[in-house]
Order: C-alpha cells, then structure tokens, then sequence
C-alpha cells in the first residue's frame, strides 16, 4: 500500500515537473540547429517562476471563469497524469479512475475549457485561434478515441496498462495494425503539440491556433496554461512512446519508480530527436491543408482498427 | 384540469402541471424498471420548462394551455398499457405541437411540415399496432413472435426523432426553430424521447432482429455525424439546438443498434443502460439549452442581444460540456458507454461484421468533435463571448439545470445497476466505478464519473492552494492598441468548416453573400453513387491535397457497402 | 505533395543546419566585431553647428545625436557602444525577458536593427531575451520612433496592458529625444538606447543590463 | 514605351515624361455591403506580425477575405522640412525610410542635380548606384526572410538573417552606416573604408535560396497567392507578372547602360514570382557591385533655383521626387513613394485569399509604412 502511494506521487510529480523540461531541450537543440546557441533547456521553467511573480491584467469583458479555468485544466492534466502509463508501467492510485476512452474524453474537456475560457476575453484574435481550433476538433478528438481503441481491439481491454504489456509482444509489436496506429499518433501527436508542419509558434497574429488561445492571459494564469500545454505534450507523447513506440524496459517497485523517470528521459531523447528533424526540415501547411494531414492520420486509424478485427477474424 | 385554469391564468397552470410533474417523476420513482426512467426524464423536463415558462411565457393566451396539453398527452402515451392509449396520447402529444408552431408562425410551411411528418409517422406507428394486434389479438403491449411490427414503428418513430433518413436537415429544426422556447424544450427534449421509448418498448416486445439492429446503428452514427456537423453550421439559435437534438437521437438510436444486434447479454444489457443515460444526458441539458435560447433577444446568432452573468455562464459551460459529451457529466458517462459498447461489440464480434460498429464507432468520435464546435460556438455567442452583464431569473433556472447536469453525472452509478464494481487497493470502494464487460467478468473498460468530478475539484483546490490567486487589474481587451469596429461574428466562427468542407456542404461563394446547402444529404448520396466508379483512384490522386470529403464519402461508402452485405447474407 | 518525395528533400535543411555549426559570438564577453563607426560614442572638442543641439558648448550629448557627421573630423566615433543608460533594472527578469516592440512613428531603422539582435550573430535568446506579439506576456514595451498622432491611443492601451512589473525602453533618439524629425514618446523611459538608429550590439547590452544581470 | 507610374504632387508622372493633373486611379472593385454574417476584422495598428504600426481591415465572412483596406496613417510623420537648406534637407529625406535611405536621397540629389550646374563625374555617379544595389540586396534579403519566417520556416530563416547581418556591416564597414545616414551631401560621399569585397555573399545565398524553392511546403504558400497582373504596378511586383518595368534602364540619369546585368523577370504574378524576382536581382545587384571601382571623391553642386523630378529604382520600385528650389532653399517638395502604389496593388491582389495567406502576399510586396506615412511641412 505505501509502495502504491509512492510510486504515485513519483508519477505525479514526476510528469508536473519534469514535462516543463523537453519543450526546453528541444528548443534548444532547434536554435543549435538554426545556428544559434540558443536559450537555456531551463527556459520553460523560468518563463513559469517569472509569471507566477507577475500581476495579471484581464480584459474588462472576462469575469473570475476567465482567471480561475485555467486552475481546473491544469488539475485535468494532473488527473490525466495518474490514469495513464507514463511513468510506472503499473496501476497506480486511482488509475481506474478512467480508461484510456475516458483518458481521450478529459483532454478534450481540458481543450473545450481552454477555448470557452479565453472566448470569455472577448478577443477577436481569441475567437479567430477558438474557431480553428474548434475546427480541427472533430478530426483531432475522433483519431485520439480510435488510436486508443486500436490498441483497445487488440488486447480486449481498454486498461492502458495491459496495453502497454501487450505491446511489449514483438509479433503484435510488427504488426501492421500496430504500426499504423503508431503513425497516425504520431501524426496527431505533432498536430496536438502544435508542431510543423501543422503550426509553429510565431509572432504573426493571423496564423495562430493555439496560441491564440493564451494571446489575452497574463501573470499566473498564463503560467498555468503554459505548464498545463507542457503537460500535455509529455502525456501525450509518454503515450506514444509507452504503448506504441517503445513500450519496453519500464521498472517496477517504488527504486524502479525512480529509474523509469530516467528511462523516460532516455526515451524522450529519441522522441524529441525525431521532433527536431521534422519542426527544421519542413514548413507551416496552408490552413487547410492541416485537416488533409489529420484526415490521413484518421484514415489510417481506421484502418488499423479494422485490421486488428478482420486479419484476426 | 390545470390547461382549463391555464386558459385564464397561465401562470397557475404552469404551477400546476409543474406540481403533477413532480407527482410523474416521483411515480416513475415507484415503478423502479426501465420504463421508469423515461417517466423521470420526462417529468423532470416538464418540471423545469413549466417553471421556466411561468418567467418565459409573452406569447399571448394560448401557448399555455396547448403546452399543457401537449404534456398531457406525452403523460398518458408513456403510461399507456394499450395501442390505443399510447395512439391516443401520441395525437393528443402532436396536435396541440402543430398548433403552437402555428400560432408562432414566421413562415406558413413550419407547422405544414412538422404535421406532415407527423402524420406519416402516426400511420406507420398506427399500421404497426394494427399488425401486431393481428398477430397477438390483443391490443395490450404484449410479447410478439414477430418482428415485422418492431420494424415499422421503429421506422415510424424514428421520422418523429428527425433521424436520417428522413431528411435530416430539413423538418425537425425549421418546425422547432420556429416555436416558443419553453414548447422548443418540450418538443425537442420529451416528444423525441417518447418515440425512443416506443422504439424500447417494441424491442423488449419482439423477438431479436439483429440485421435492423446493424442498419439502425448506421443510421445512428450519421445520424450524430450530419446533425452535429449542421448543428455546428447552424445559424439559428434554436435551429442549432434542434440539429444538436438529431444528433442525440442519432446516438439513442446506434445504442438501440446494439441492443437489437444482441452481440451477448451482457453487452445487451449495457446497452439498455446506455440508452437511458443518454435519454438522460440529453433531455434535461437540452432542455437547460432551449431555456438559455428564450433568454436571448433575436434569433440569429451573429446578431443576438444578451444579458449575461457569471452563473449563467456557469451554468451555460456545464450545460454545454455534458452535450459535447465530456466528464464528468452525464454526458460524458453516456457518450463514453456508447463508444465502449460499440467496441466491445466490434471487438466480441471480431469478423467483418465488426467493421459496422467500428464505422459506426469512429463516425459517432468525429460527429462527437462536431458536437463540441457546435457547443463552444452556441455558448460562446449566447452567454460567454459578449452581451451586457444584468440578472434575471430564467438565466438562474437554466444554471441550476447546469448543475442539476453535473450531480447526474455522478448519480449515473444508479443507471448501471450491474455493471458497478470498485478496486479498494487502489483507492476507489466498491460501487465508484462502472465497468464496461463484454461477458461477466471480462472488463473492458471503467470509469468513475465521481471521482473525475472529485479530484478536479481537490486538485485544482490544490493548485490554487499552491500557487495562490493572481493578482488582477482590469484593462481594455488587448486589440492591437485601437477598438476593433466589429466583433467575430458566429457565422465567421464556423466558417472555417463551411470552407473546408465546400465539397460536402456545397458552399458558395457570391459577391454579397456565402451560402452552404441544407438539403445536401441527396446530393451527397447521389454524388456518391455517381463518382464510386472511379472513386479509388480519385482517393489515391488526390491523397494528399484534395478535399476532406474524400474521406468522408470513402467512410460513408464502406459502411452502406457492408451494411448491403450483411443484409444479403 | 506525396509523401514519399519528403524525405529526401526535408531531411537537408536539418543537415544544412547541423553543417553550418553555430554562428553566435561571444559578446558581450569579446568586443564587437566590425562595427559601423557612425553609431558610437563620439569624441572630440571645439563647437561646431549641430542640427540637433547635440554638441553644445564642447560636450557630446547623445541623447540628442543623429550621427549626421557635421562634426566630423573635429569630433569622431571612439568605437565605445556603451552609449546607453539603464535608469531602472528589475532581476525578476534575469532568466525570462519577453519584450513588445511598439512603433509611433519610425523610419524603420530601429525597427530593422531591433529584429536583428535574434540573428545568429548576437542571438538574444540565449540571454532568455525574446519578442511577444502581446503586450499581456511583455516585461518591456521597447517604443521606436517619434510621437505621432494617430499612435498616442495605440501606446497608451499597450502601456495599460502590460502586467507590472513592467519597464519601458526607449530605443533610437527619436523616441528618446524626437531627434531631428519630431518629439519623443509621452511615456517617460526607464531605459534610454540613443542611436539613430542604435546598433545591435548596443541594444543588446542594454537589454541585458535592464533585466538585472549581474556584469 | 511610355507607362504610368503614379501622382507625384500635382504631377502625373509617367517613365519618360510628366504631366500637370491627376493620373487615373488603380481601379479596386469596392465591397461596400456588409452581408449577414460578415465583418470587419481590424488586424494593427500595433501587431507582432507587423513590422511597422500600419490599420488593416479586413472584411470578411471569417478566414475569407472579401475586401481589405489598409490606412497607413497611424504612424503619419510630419516632416518639416520646406525652407530648409539643400544640405539639411537630405538630413530629413534620408529619415523618411531607413530601408530605401539611399534611394530617397539620390532620387532627390539628381532632382537638384538637374536644376544646378554640377561636375559630377562617373565615379560618384557609381558610388550611388553602388549605394543603391547594396540597399537592394539587403531589402530584398529582409523580404525574403519575411516570408521564411511567416512560414516558420526555422533554419533558413535564421541563415537568411545572418546573412542580412553579414551585408550590413559590409555597409556599415565601407560607409560607417548601416542605413546610409550622413552619407550623401552635396559636396562629397564619405566613404569610411574603400575595400570591402561581397563576394561570399553570393555563395552563401544561393545555397539557401536553392533550397527554399524546392520546399513543396513553403512554395505551396506562395504559388497563387495573391495574384497581380496590372500595367500600374511597379517594381519587382510588376517584373513578376511579366512586365519589363525598371527605372534602372528608362531614367538615364544613373549611368546603368555602363553595366553589364539583367533584368530579371517571371510570369506567376504571384507571390511566389516575387520571390523568384527578388532572388534573382540578389544576383544581379552582386554583379553590378563587383563591377564597381570604390574611390571617394569631392564635387560640387551650385545649387540654382527651379524644380526637377529624380526617379531612381529602389528595391520596391520607383520612388521619384520632385523639388522646388527657391535662392538655395527646398519651397515645394513632393514624393511618389514606390510603397504607396505597393499598398494599393496589395489590396487588390489579397481578396479573395484566407487569412493565413495574409502574411506571406503582404511581405512578398516589400512595403514599408514609413515612406507613405509622411507629410511635408
């Protein structure tokens, strides 16, 4: 029982502090790439300090929904961060809180209060990001649900962990339902992270999705915001890489618990690697464009989905 | 008694058929099977929107007594024992319906059209009973050996539901677009959960038919696919409502889909709680939706006048979320089970005949992303984006409805009686968990709509606790140092999806105006037909850099091919 | 756009950059390198008729100078850009700086040698120094040119909705002064970087030494 | 073959001649319904996506732009610059735009060049197209890396900027200013340090410039983005569509027919073509410079009374000036800056793209706010 209660706050707090830290060393190596020595692997996390010392201007238009939302996204992510295998391979506390399907269901309540939040600003520029973003939601939400459930058909369970086992198998592993499935995460894990070529953070107000989205937040709802985007991308990508891409050599027992923060790490390094290569060797598609490169990724899905059933029929 | 009162004061004879619809729900209480549920639901809405009328109700003498009819009559179809009450209660439902929409007339074609269809729906209905008399001589609903009965008024019903493909875009929103909120609510909420629970009803009735069972959860999954994607599209604060209904009853239905399909019992049964929770999820949100739609001034959504406040934004958020099926409300659970049972389904089945349900699967996860838009877009521009800030007293009712939404999501432990489990070792008692299982014992998957609700409440206590409140200071919204001249309109705010889907909605641009068309449905179902021919090769040329309607159409086509298959073997 | 044609097309820019290595100097450890002479320090003595009242009775007043080269040759640039002045500095900026540029009435140049402290050369990024596209996320608001009209509102509201604690830079002596051409900004600044326009190396040491590090 | 460049003051001014009265307007099909559903969406004046404070309107059905109106007013200068000597008057111009510095000034001189009795030989004439082309190559680096940038595109975004940064103090080394600022006089250009060799310059582009073209992606953003073919247009907008528009070979005052380059054009008319357009020019300018024999050297204008027009080719196109002399002092003065036509073609060419297009057509035009934003007092 206390081993169970370690090993949870290890994952926790394991996901709440470290997830600050990739978006770092990718930026990083991004700027080493483009030529420059770029800024500390630490910029996320000073970029947070310095905003929770900072005052917050809210627009006139916004009430408290507008200060106070940005603390429930965040707790969802912290829930999200205990039902999903991305630091200890085993159940933890409250794991059965959800399945994967309900995992998928609480990102799209953290986006759906991120939009409603910052429409409350009353911004035109807020409600351009909202209207793209809202947009895309009905590829991004259906392939997120049917990546989960491709892996779900296979192993006939939605329990993110026994998937996780499984996938550890290497003839399901090389299977070409498998392998599809990795692809289209992937693909929706570049568009969720607002990664080339989908999106990339610039200054230029027109082309914004995401950002749009904190354009009007200042201070610590901003910090929030952008911890709770950090959050995230390493739930998301700890998915991608514990149940399709590298699901091996996670550890067990509270010492484990320890190490797999580390393995994690090593994992993480070859992920945001592969990041690299795509956010400087491509540019921003056309806004429609970007749903032609979700479509695929739904498609594929699907596919994958219906091939886990037929090819075992 | 109360619509002869209400002729001469309508405000009492809301009192009243709120007070007997109390007296219904504590009925339905009573009666403790699945019928009882439907008489809660319905009670409840009739509760709320008799209340919310008392403060909604400008439209003269007569809106409140045909109300009150039309309730009746919904009243004595569910508690009917025989064809013929449930016939009588259906017309006495439906009459008093085409008469409010009349009498709220802003076009003459509304009511003609909801009348129309309502009749056809009542001859299908009516030459079902009629058959099943012939085979059980007996006008009481009883057990059948047939199944011919079922299929007709499943067809019958689902014309009243607004279902395709029976013209999904065409009479349900315009007929209910054009009538008061608090009857919209009525008529949107009750009138199409009445038909579902005669689809129920039928089913317990008849023997199994698992082949219609296939064919209505297709029709479902597009159903959701069209009614969210127009709802999204939707101009009219009403109308957007009213597809948004299509769409839940498109989800009701692919759940009586899977029922029918009887992949094992337990599935089954999960599925018949599944259908109950969603008639849940959606009448009473729908109907704290259409209150929020009598609170605005205007009909069309970029030109709204609105008073706002905090708890009606509140109130308004949940409302919105648990439509677009997110925890931990009642809509989440319910579109959660939905997606499990239509995989387990696909997964227990695990032939070709799996691919209906994972179809059918996926197209409800993009119609539930649609659903989303069209939630976000109505909130926005009815109570979070602009208008004044005042208080009034409809607004406190659709929020308290809000929360209503929020507790049954973590009361829908009571609509899985079998299927609650629990795993003390991890910190969460027996009965805080439903379990979805494909046969007794074989978890497929869980989830704990009480916990999800508690531990973002702690945790986000937690966070304020940790880092503290901001410190605030109002200013202008930040617009590039000027006030802008115009607001974002919410016609602007869907258009991207007008634009990237031109090719399924048929949009076009002219000089003073863009248009989409309504009745796309045909066009696109003729279209497909046209191009299936050379369809592959078109998929691969234009893999990359054509329209998404492609892969729409590709989706829509492999599922009426299998269907067509099935039906044949 | 097939796919199949991305890898080896994509792939180079990736490999061109990892070949071309990192171009970021040292500054401020090493002295500039090849640096235009006409947008630093001047020096020299005698009175000469400036346009801009900038050498007055012998002394050198950059806060007023356009570098129109009147002076010269008896007065002429020593080289030094440490021609700027922090007046107020905040540490909570030390690793963090997000900073909002607002133009009120520019020629462009302060504009241009603004944008090119992020070029590899000086790179600002790694001093955690970068650009916003909203004053909300700003620590500095840096102003640019002399106060026009139609701007005043503009730098108002983005002077608003900035958070404290917040500094205001001047950059360019036409914000600082109204140089030549006009008057300076109606805010008064906490940082002054006179120039016209200044040079990148001077606004980057000056933006380092407003955020609080320690020299 | 005579074209129409634009109203210069109360003058009509044409490639080879000019006329008293107004020149005929860009005809720009105006929107003025607003239908359901539509807006306005004011986008600046003060924007991170903008480089100067410029208003932009867009009216639209959302991402769908029907009509766009730019007011470039914001940031509107005056300068007061009438009755001021010639000397001090080049202080003024040179400040009207930092980017076309030189282009202005010389415009100007060789307006007062043609109303004085001046010794100017070749030599100095070089030395201001050698301003010229250097100013041509560093603006149209800057545009292309707008465009780069607009698309996220990492890498060569920053090589471009270092390149930009490589140009200017090459600029900065044989001119002691980056911008060109003190100069130009009337009595002599200062050059700080005679030998500085762009070669490198060359290489280094063309790699970049080779690799951005052949990127699906980028050029995707470009290809039919807003599409101009108008015979008002101007500069690398008008070459991209085909027109063989160029003051470098219709005004003869600059001695260009002294060297050997060429005038590069494409037939896109769209984004994209002017980024071909510009590209190529990089080119061009590199060669004209290496042709160019850097030697400082004295001269002398006396200045006499009466008016002249200097058109000279800046980056953007044609930017003429026309100037009133009165004993010694500037009386009249007007400005016909190649921005201010940009902004109109602009405008036409953006409707009917989405917002997202925005940024990459906006910059592909080059234009700059400062020099239409400016009055004379």
């Amino acid at each position: 029982m206390i081993s169970v209660f370690l090993e949870t706050i290890i994952q926790a707090i394991g996901v709440i502090l470290v997830s600050p830290l990739y978006s770092g060393i990718l930026d990083k190596w991004k700027a080493n790439v483009a030529s420059r020595k770029g800024q500390s692997i630490f910029q996320p996390y000073f970029d947070i300090f310095k905003l929770l010392k900072k005052e917050t201007t809210v627009s006139s238009n916004a009430s408290s929904i507008f200060i106070y939302t940005p603390y429930v996204v965040f707790s969802t992510y912290i829930v999200i961060s205990l039902v999903i295998p991305v630091v200890y391979p085993e159940p933890i506390l409250l794991t059965p809180t959800v399945d994967f399907l309900g995992g998928a269901l609480l990102f799209s309540l953290a986006g759906f209060l991120k939009i409603i939040e910052a429409m409350e600003s009353g911004s035109n520029f807020v409600a351009l990001g909202s209207a793209r973003a809202t947009s895309f939601s009905f590829l991004g939400e259906s392939t997120l649900i049917t990546v989960f459930f491709a892996v779900a058909l296979i192993t006939g369970t939605n329990n993110p962990y026994i998937e996780h086992e499984f996938a550890q198998i290497p003839q399901y592993y090389l299977a070409l339902d498998h392998i599809l499935a990795t692809v289209a995460f992937f693909m929706l894990w570049l568009f969720e992270t607002g990664k080339l070529p989908v999106e990339s953070s610039g200054l230029a107000e027109l082309g914004m999705i995401d950002d749009a989205l904190i354009y009007e937040y200042s201070g610590k709802p901003l910090a929030l915001l952008k911890w709770g985007g950090y959050m995230k991308q390493y739930l998301l990508g700890s998915v991608l890489l514990n149940v399709f891409l590298l699901p091996w050599g996670m550890q067990l027992g509270v010492l484990g618990a320890m190490e797999d923060i580390g393995i994690m790490f090593i994992k993480w390094l070859f992920l945001l690697f592969i990041a690299l290569v795509i956010d400087t060797s491509l540019a921003k598609l056309r806004l429609f464009k970007v749903q032609d490169f979700l479509a695929v990724a739904f498609v594929l899905s699907i596919t994958s989905l219906l091939l886990s059933v037929i090819q075992n029929a | 008694m109360s619509i002869f009162l209400s002729i001469f004061k309508k405000k009492i004879g809301y009192a009243l058929s709120a007070i007997t619809s109390i007296i219904f729900v504590y009925y339905g209480i009573t009666i403790g099977n699945i019928y009882g549920y439907f008489f809660i639901i319905s009670g409840l809405v009739w509760l709320f929107s008799s209340i919310f009328s008392i403060f909604y109700d400008t439209y003269g003498k007569w809106l409140s007594p045909l109300f009150i009819t039309s309730i009746l009559g919904m009243a004595i179809a569910l508690t009917a024992r025989t064809y013929i009450e449930f016939l009588a209660g259906w017309e006495i439902m439906t009459i008093p319906a085409y008469a409010i929409i009349g009498l709220n007339r802003k076009l003459d074609s509304p009511a003609f059209i909801f009348m129309g269809f309502g009749e056809l729906s009542t001859i299908l209905i009516f030459a079902g009973f009629i058959y099943a008399y012939t085979t059980s001589n007996s006008f009481y609903f009883t057990a059948l050996d047939t199944y011919i009965p079922l299929i007709v008024i499943t067809f019958g019903f689902m014309i009243k539901m607004g279902i395709f493909p029976f013209l999904v875009t065409e009479w349900l929103p315009i007929a209910h677009g054009n009538s008061p909120a608090n009857a919209s609510a009525i008529l949107s909420a009750t009138m199409t959960l009445v038909a579902a629970y005669g689809i129920v009803k039928m089913m317990l009735l008849s023997p199994d038919i698992p082949i219609l069972g296939y064919i209505l959860m297709g029709i479902g999954g597009f159903s959701i696919f069209f009614g969210a994607l127009y709802a999204y599209i939707s101009e009219h604060v009403k109308g957007l409502l009213a597809f948004s209904t299509i769409e839940n009853n498109g989800a009701i239905l692919s759940a009586i889909g899977v029922y029918m399909t009887y992949p094992t019992k337990t599935i089954a049964e999960f599925a018949l709680d599944v259908i109950v929770t969603f008639a849940f999820a959606h009448s009473i949100a729908k109907t704290g939706l259409f209150m929020i739609s009598g609170t605005v001034e205007g009909e069309a959504l970029s030109k709204l006048k609105i008073i706002r406040n905090k708890l009606g934004e509140i109130g308004g958020i949940l409302l919105a979320s648990s439509m677009s099926g997110l925890l931990p409300n009642i809509g989440g659970v319910a579109t959660w089970s939905l997606l499990e049972s239509l995989f387990m389904e696909a997964y227990i089945l695990h032939s070709t005949l799996s691919s209906i349900s994972i179809i059918t699967g996926s197209v409800i996860a993009m119609g539930e992303g649609f659903a989303s838009a069209a939630m976000i877009k109505f909130i926005s521009y009815t109570q979070v984006f602009k208008g004044i800030t005042g208080k009034s007293a409809k607004i406190t009712i659709f929020s308290i409805i809000g929360f209503v939404i929020l507790i049954l999501g973590s009361l829908s432990y009571l609509l899985f009686r079998n299927f609650i489990y629990g795993v003390p070792s991890l910190g969460i008692p027996n009965g805080f968990i439903i379990i979805s299982e494909y046969s007794s014992g074989k978890i497929f998957g869980d989830i704990s709509p009480f916990y999800v609700l508690i531990l973002i409440v702690v945790f986000s206590l937690l966070t304020l606790g940790i880092f503290g409140k901001p410190k605030v200071r109002k200013t202008n919204t930040w617009n590039n140092g000027i006030k802008p001249r115009e607001e974002y309109t919410a016609f602007a705010f869907a258009n991207n999806i007008r634009l990237m889907l031109s090719k399924l909605l048929r949009t076009e641009i002219k000089g003073d105006s863009l248009e989409t068309s309504t009745d796309i449905f045909w066009k696109v179902m003729y279209y497909i037909a046209k191009k299936y021919v050379s369809f592959s090769r078109r998929l691969a040329r234009s893999y990359m850099n054509s329209s998404i309607s492609w892969y729409i159409i590709y989706m829509i086509l492999a599922f009426i091919l299998i269907t067509i298959l099935v039906v044949i073997l | 756009m097939d796919i199949g044609s991305w890898g080896e097309i994509y792939m180079n820019w990736f490999l061109k950059g990892l070949k071309k290595g990192i171009k970021t100097e040292k500054f401020p450890k090493t002295n500039p390198i090849d640096i235009a002479p006409w947008s630093t320090e001047l020096n020299g003595s005698g009175n000469v008729n400036c346009p801009t009242k900038a050498i007055d009775n012998g002394s050198w007043n950059s806060e007023r100078c356009i570098y129109c080269r009147r002076c010269y040759p008896l007065y002429s640039p020593t080289g030094n850009i440490d021609i700027f002045k922090v007046n107020k500095k905040n540490n909570i900026f030390r690793r963090s700086f997000y900073v909002y540029p607002i133009d009120i009435g520019t020629c462009g140049g302060c504009n241009l040698e603004l944008k090119l402290i992020s070029s590899p050369q000086y790179d600002m990024t790694r001093f955690g120094i970068f650009f916003t596209n909203t004053p909300r996320h700003a620590d500095a608001l840096i102003i640019m040119g002399i106060m026009t009209e139609g701007m005043k509102e503009p730098l108002l509201n983005a002077y608003e909705a900035m958070p404290e604690p917040k500094l205001i830079i001047a950059l360019g002596v036409c914000a600082i002064s109204g140089g030549i051409l006009g008057t300076g900004s109606q805010i008064k600044p906490d940082v002054i970087i006179p120039g016209c326009p200044p040079n990148p190396y001077t606004i980057l040491k000056a933006l380092i030494e407003a955020k609080g590090d320690k020299e | 073959m005579r074209r129409l460049i634009g109203q210069l003051g109360k003058f009509c001014l044409y490639s080879d001649t000019y006329f008293e009265g107004t020149c005929p307007h860009i005809e720009n099909e105006e929107i003025a319904n607003s239908p359901y559903g539509a807006f306005n969406f004011t986008y600046g004046p003060s924007a991170g996506g903008l480089f100067e404070s410029v208003g932009i309107d867009i009216n639209t059905f959302g991402e769908y732009i029907r009509n766009i109106k730019v007011n470039p007013n914001y940031k509107k200068r005056e300068i007061r610059i009438l009755d001021k000597s010639i000397e001090d008057a080049i202080l003024y111009i040179e400040r009207i735009n930092a980017a076309f510095s030189a282009s202005h000034v010389i415009s100007f001189l060789s307006a007062i060049d043609k109303i004085s009795e001046s010794d100017i030989d070749s030599d100095v004439l070089n030395l201001r197209i050698l301003q010229i082309e250097m100013e041509r190559i560093r603006n149209n680096l800057f545009v292309i890396e707008r465009l780069v940038e607009s698309a996220g595109f990492q890498v060569p975004l920053y090589q471009l900027q270092y390149l930009i940064e490589n140009v200017n103090r090459k600029i900065g080394k044989l001119f002691g200013h980056r911008y060109f600022f003190g100069v130009n006089s009337v009595r002599k250009i200062n050059i700080n340090d005679p030998k500085v060799d762009f070669t490198g310059i060359e290489r280094e582009f063309k790699t970049i410039y080779e690799d951005i073209i052949e990127n699906r992606i980028f050029i995707d953003r470009l290809q039919g983005n807003g599409i101009i073919k108008d015979e008002r247009s101007i500069g690398p907008a008008a070459r991209a569509a085909g027109f063989y528009y160029d003051a470098r070979i219709e005004d003869e005052f600059l001695p260009y027919k002294d060297f050997d380059f060429k005038i590069s054009t494409y037939n896109s008319a769209d984004a994209f073509g002017r980024l071909i357009v510009r590209s190529e020019e990089i080119f061009e300018s590199l060669r004209i410079i290496s042709q160019i024999k850097v030697k400082s050297k004295e001269y002398k204008i006396k200045v006499n009374d009466g008016e002249g027009i200097g058109r000279v080719e800046s980056p953007s196109g044609d930017s003429a000036y026309f100037v009133k002399v009165n004993n010694g002092k500037v009386v009249n003065i007007d400005l016909l800056s190649p921005s201010s036509i940009n902004i109109e073609l602009f405008s036409k060419s953006m409707v009917k793209n989405i917002f997202t297009d925005f940024s990459f057509n906006w910059e592909s035009f080059g234009i700059w706010i400062s020099e239409v934003g400016v009055r004379f007092i």
